[in-house]
């Protein structure tokens, strides 16, 4: 990225969304390392937040989106109360799905998040039904539906995009491709390649630095501009690293040594945007200060979560379904 | 009041559900040709292809992409053509579609009917000709639905489409051409058994095509002098317990048929909520199902497999001449 | 074709295997039209006998193959007895499934043929795994596995390409294309093209014409040795045409006006195989001779089947599984 | 005898099958780095990459092709890594893997191991922490098996590895620690239970973790002078049906726990046996298992669905209570 169009004030509300979504998940990590806080397995998409912020910042409110088991940042980033989210994280009443999902299932249909999904790949038909349903009912929004490298090698990524193809659907998929599916290198599990076989599949296709939030962010608003206008799906690859562990308990001894310290050294999305900002203009005390700020929210969220109390028991008969519901069950 | 098809009465109720409701539309192979049971057809003629849409052989695709237009809020059918190709889609319903309202905290509903005919229709063997209505009444989030009769097609497939829920819909592919008389003005009510026939003797609970059977069973034992009470839960999630608790109050005997897999299948449940009420009965309650064994092309071993009107009758017999206890 | 190294011989095993496909599927569809002695759905593969024919010349007995509910010819290529397949689609004993599956379950394993399948593309993943098998035991078999264009649009069909290319699997995948799933036009229900996708799946892919014996016996010979030689997986994209309905019963007036005459005329795969071995030398009457033979066969095979008795109804418990059979059981 | 973890104790049969048979092998997701319970450490160095074979996120393909190996003659160990995800490839498993040796006339066999680890594990939520036992033992081809103990989960693997049907073997993710002496000279036997406990007041049946939860219940009703006995079936299909008729004869009370949806679980069809059995009951039998809700990851929610050895122990000191019928 270079300082030519850098439009200063656009690349700084990036940083801070990016400063966000990192200072959500090292604050949730922290939660569940130091105190268990956190109940259940958490992705962290540290090393990956220009992903979803480059691509969001180009939707509507209305426009929807659908996400992995790693799905904190596309939730921020589509606009979701992180007090909400991190409620949800601790299981507690307020959580943005009342304590019942925790992080691998959040969600937050009031901006347009369809949810996280426990099941690799399981997203991708979803968001182009979602999409399906946006064109049946003569709407104008756009669904962006994000998922990994390990997700092409399930059938749903080749039926979705089929659908998708098929059926003229105003959705952009995007790959975001860390190189890993949990402990295993993707590639070694992989013949061919996925943004070859979203080509074979009919769709238009973009590779893009999935680092390099600026170009993202550029690219994407051209992408879904042209989505909103042809009602025709497309796809993205983005190319990017997982800075920590598979969950945030997992070493990740798997990988290659030096590996990830070189990742961190030269491809965080965040030291990279600092760096713009700073040749922009910006000092580091203004830097640090967007940090200490997401830092700062962070912090609170995760006291309000501490303080919310745990679910009402009865809601465990709720949302269930309305046609013989348990709630009405003796048991 | 008209006489119709047990397809037909199904046809007719999406076909005035999807005049009502722009919202309301259908998904699935070859649905623009009339679909493979010919459920569909003229639908396309009158609501176009966008509304009774064909789609791929992708049945995960199907019922993932009919979920997704469902959260954003259309309200789809979906057909999944014969309900052994439904598990291409399991993971789509079960892990999906049935939990997405509860995870998710309320904020999601999945008002769609997935229809899946069910059940043996001649010499389709294994792989078509599965009835697993309990693997569905066992999973939370679903509302399980077996039609037995053109009424109830008609109006149980009223009742599904009107769902906020998702609606695990069983046709039984042997009764397609059933005709039977409709009242277009009634709709159905899930957890609502129908009295097929009232006796004092024995209850005969069923559903589905069995519960035809049971009905001629009933018939037979009434030529020589045993009342049987047949009741047709039509829905098993949920399931009209009080009606058939009353019933074996009354007859002190139980027997439940119905087509699946004896082993683990509904009967067992309907069997044990019997056992656990306490209700005294006079013999030893009495399950009929097919053995664990698997469907075959030829029809002297599918038949094996077939509760027959003769079993249920016989069964019934044995009760009633059994010491009460 | 031309008739440049034309091998007689061969070009006239190759027709009288095709007339033997083609006089079990009439012979099995009179029976079923006429007398309802096929008690269920069968699927005719008439106009598609070049696939099955060329292909299977090049495998040995111990080759695998699998196939889909279109599966009479493959069978009957592979080498099983036409007669145990039509005690089969009269459900009777002496069936090669022993009258428990029927046409669309048939099987030969015997031969290699292991098994036709019910669930359209289920067989891929399957196929994979046969080959699989093959280089964990260390042999050097070769697996072919038939579909139709249709399949392509499952997900079974990118996790069993995929499979057989992370682990160099010797298979060889076809595709028999014939335009049509049941009453839906393949294309409309496709994004991109099938051979695209095979090769964005990492494989070889060769296209041809499925309606060529010739090419396509020249071709499946070369693939197949060098698949048994590399053990790399590889794609066949096969253009044939289906010149019956989707069953028997099914009239197909879902199809343009004349176009099943016009590729009745044009481009029968038999037609064509008797002109050109006319042009080699051979007479009508010769040709008309292994068309009467290949019917005497059949009918013949008929008649056995006619007069076999129904399975023996104790079988119904037999093959279902060891422990926990249900023979044991008392119902 | 050496005490060892539940996931030990099958790891060191897997081994062993390994080293004594060159056909068996393991494949699934992540196994190269020891399985994501770590049941497979160890294990690609001795048996290298073929053998402990990673996958791609593939179910249907791991499911699918290790069927088709298993029919050219390997016998497979399908890591399904969560039971869950097992759900994508339930075609696989029942339409083709269940089915294909008796479709073809016995021509084929499925040998094959299929692990789906089950059941709740704290804040799981409703997509891991399923258990779906019942639908398998639904299903004809298939052997079902859920053992509690480090002890079975070591001889059952072996009795698994050794059968030539497809055996879906259901082990459970709360007690992968659990330590117990394990003697590696037993085989486990499909269809036989496990006495875990002898009494003459009450039979408690159970399986899986939930087995080990009603023994704790025997522990604390024996402290109130009620002896239960508790038997743990281990494997669903076939089942012991000898053994809890025979229990419940001598006690005259039933009590059958489980963690899977009590509806249409296979509680239900261990009720209706002894129900059909005509044995005498002095109290009506109980079944305990997960009201029909979905599985929270807030732990207070997620409690609510569990059965608890206080539950079980109340439910027989009502029966105790009760007046004989
Ligand atoms: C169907 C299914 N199989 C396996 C898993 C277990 N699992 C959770 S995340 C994961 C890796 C996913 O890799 P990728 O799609 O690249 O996403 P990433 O974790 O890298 O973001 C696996 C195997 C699952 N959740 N669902
Ligand atoms: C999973 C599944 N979905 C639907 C069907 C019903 N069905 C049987 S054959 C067929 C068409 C298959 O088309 P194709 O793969 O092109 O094979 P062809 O019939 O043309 O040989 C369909 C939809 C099925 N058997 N399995
Ligand atoms: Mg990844
Ligand atoms: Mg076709």
């Amino acid at each position: 990225m270079s300082l030519r169009n850098f439009d200063t004030r656009a690349g700084l509300a990036r940083l801070i969304l990016m400063e966000r979504i990192r200072a959500f998940e090292e604050t949730a990590r922290r939660a569940a390392v130091e105190e268990g806080l956190v109940l259940g397995a958490i992705h962290l998409s540290i090393g990956q937040e220009a992903v979803a912020v480059g691509l969001i910042e180009s939707l509507r409110r209305d426009d929807y989106i659908t996400s992995t088991h790693r799905g904190h940042g596309h939730t921020l980033a589509k606009g979701a109360d992180p007090q909400a989210m991190m409620k949800e994280l601790l299981g507690r009443a307020g959580g943005c799905c009342g304590g019942k999902g925790g992080s691998m299932h959040i969600a937050d249909f009031g901006v347009g998040m369809l949810g996280a999904n426990g099941v690799v790949s399981a997203n991708i038909t979803i968001a182009a039904g979602a999409a399906h349903g946006v064109k049946l009912l003569g709407g104008d929004q756009v669904v962006v539906c994000f998922f990994g490298d390990g997700a092409a090698n399930r059938g749903p990524f080749l039926e979705g995009l089929n659908w998708a193809g098929v059926f003229d659907l105003p959705i952009l998929f995007v790959c975001e491709d860390n190189r890993y599916s949990a402990s295993t290198l993707t590639a070694a599990m992989t013949s061919g390649n996925v943004a070859g076989r979203a080509r074979a599949l009919g769709l238009r296709v973009t590779e893009i630095d999935g680092n390099d939030v600026e170009e993202l962010a550029q690219v994407a608003a051209e992408i879904t501009a042209r989505i909103r206008e042809t009602g025709q799906p497309e796809f993205l690859h983005a190319l990017t690293y997982r800075l920590d562990g598979h969950t945030y308990f997992d070493p990740a001894t798997y990988r290659p040594e030096g590996e990830a310290e070189r990742m961190r050294a030269e491809r965080d999305p965040i030291a990279r945007q600092r760096e713009l900002l700073f040749e922009a203009g910006l000092s580091v005390a203004e830097l640090n200060t967007v940090r200490e700020a997401a830092r700062d929210e962070m912090a609170a969220a995760l006291e309000a979560a501490r303080a919310a109390p745990w679910p009402d028991e009865a809601s465990v008969f709720d949302d269930v379904q309305d046609v013989g519901s348990p709630a009405m069950e003796a048991f | 009041m008209a006489v119709m098809s047990y397809a037909d009465a199904a046809k007719l109720a999406v076909a005035e559900a999807m005049r009502e409701d722009d919202r309301v539309w259908c998904v699935g192979e070859d649905l623009g040709r009339g679909g493979v049971f010919k459920q569909y057809t003229g639908l396309v003629e009158e609501f176009g292809p966008k509304r009774i849409s064909d789609a791929p052989i992708s049945e995960a695709a199907i019922m993932g992409a009919a979920f997704g237009a469902a959260m954003v809020g259309t309200r789809p059918i979906v057909e999944m053509r014969f309900a052994d190709f439904a598990l291409c889609a399991t993971d789509e319903l079960v892990n999906q579609i049935a939990k997405a309202r509860f995870m998710f905290g309320g904020q999601s509903r999945a008002p769609m009917v997935i229809r899946k005919p069910m059940g043996m229709w001649r010499s389709s063997a294994a792989q078509h000709s599965q009835s697993l209505e309990g693997w569905y009444a066992h999973i939370p989030g679903l509302v399980v639905c077996c039609p037995a009769t053109p009424q109830d097609n008609y109006a149980m497939m009223r009742a599904a489409i009107a769902c906020d829920d998702p609606v695990v819909y069983l046709e039984h592919k042997n009764i397609w051409a059933l005709e039977g008389e409709v009242d277009t003005s009634l709709r159905g009510e899930f957890g609502k058994a129908r009295l097929r026939r009232s006796g004092g003797d024995v209850t005969i609970v069923s559903w589905s095509d069995t519960a035809n059977v049971a009905e001629a069973a009933a018939g037979a034992l009434a030529d020589r002098g045993i009342a049987a009470e047949v009741i047709d839960l039509i829905s098993l999630w949920p399931w009209d317990k009080r009606a058939v608790l009353d019933s074996v109050r009354k007859t002190g005997r139980l027997i439940v048929a119905h087509e699946a897999v004896a082993v683990g299948g509904f009967g067992a449940e309907v069997v044990a909520t019997v056992a656990q009420s306490g209700a005294r009965l006079s013999a030893p309650p009495v399950r009929l199902g097919a053995p664990r064994s698997l469907v075959s092309y030829a029809p002297n071993l599918e038949d094996k497999l077939r509760v027959t009107a003769a079993m249920i009758a016989e069964a019934a017999d044995k009760m009633m001449e059994a010491e009460p206890a």
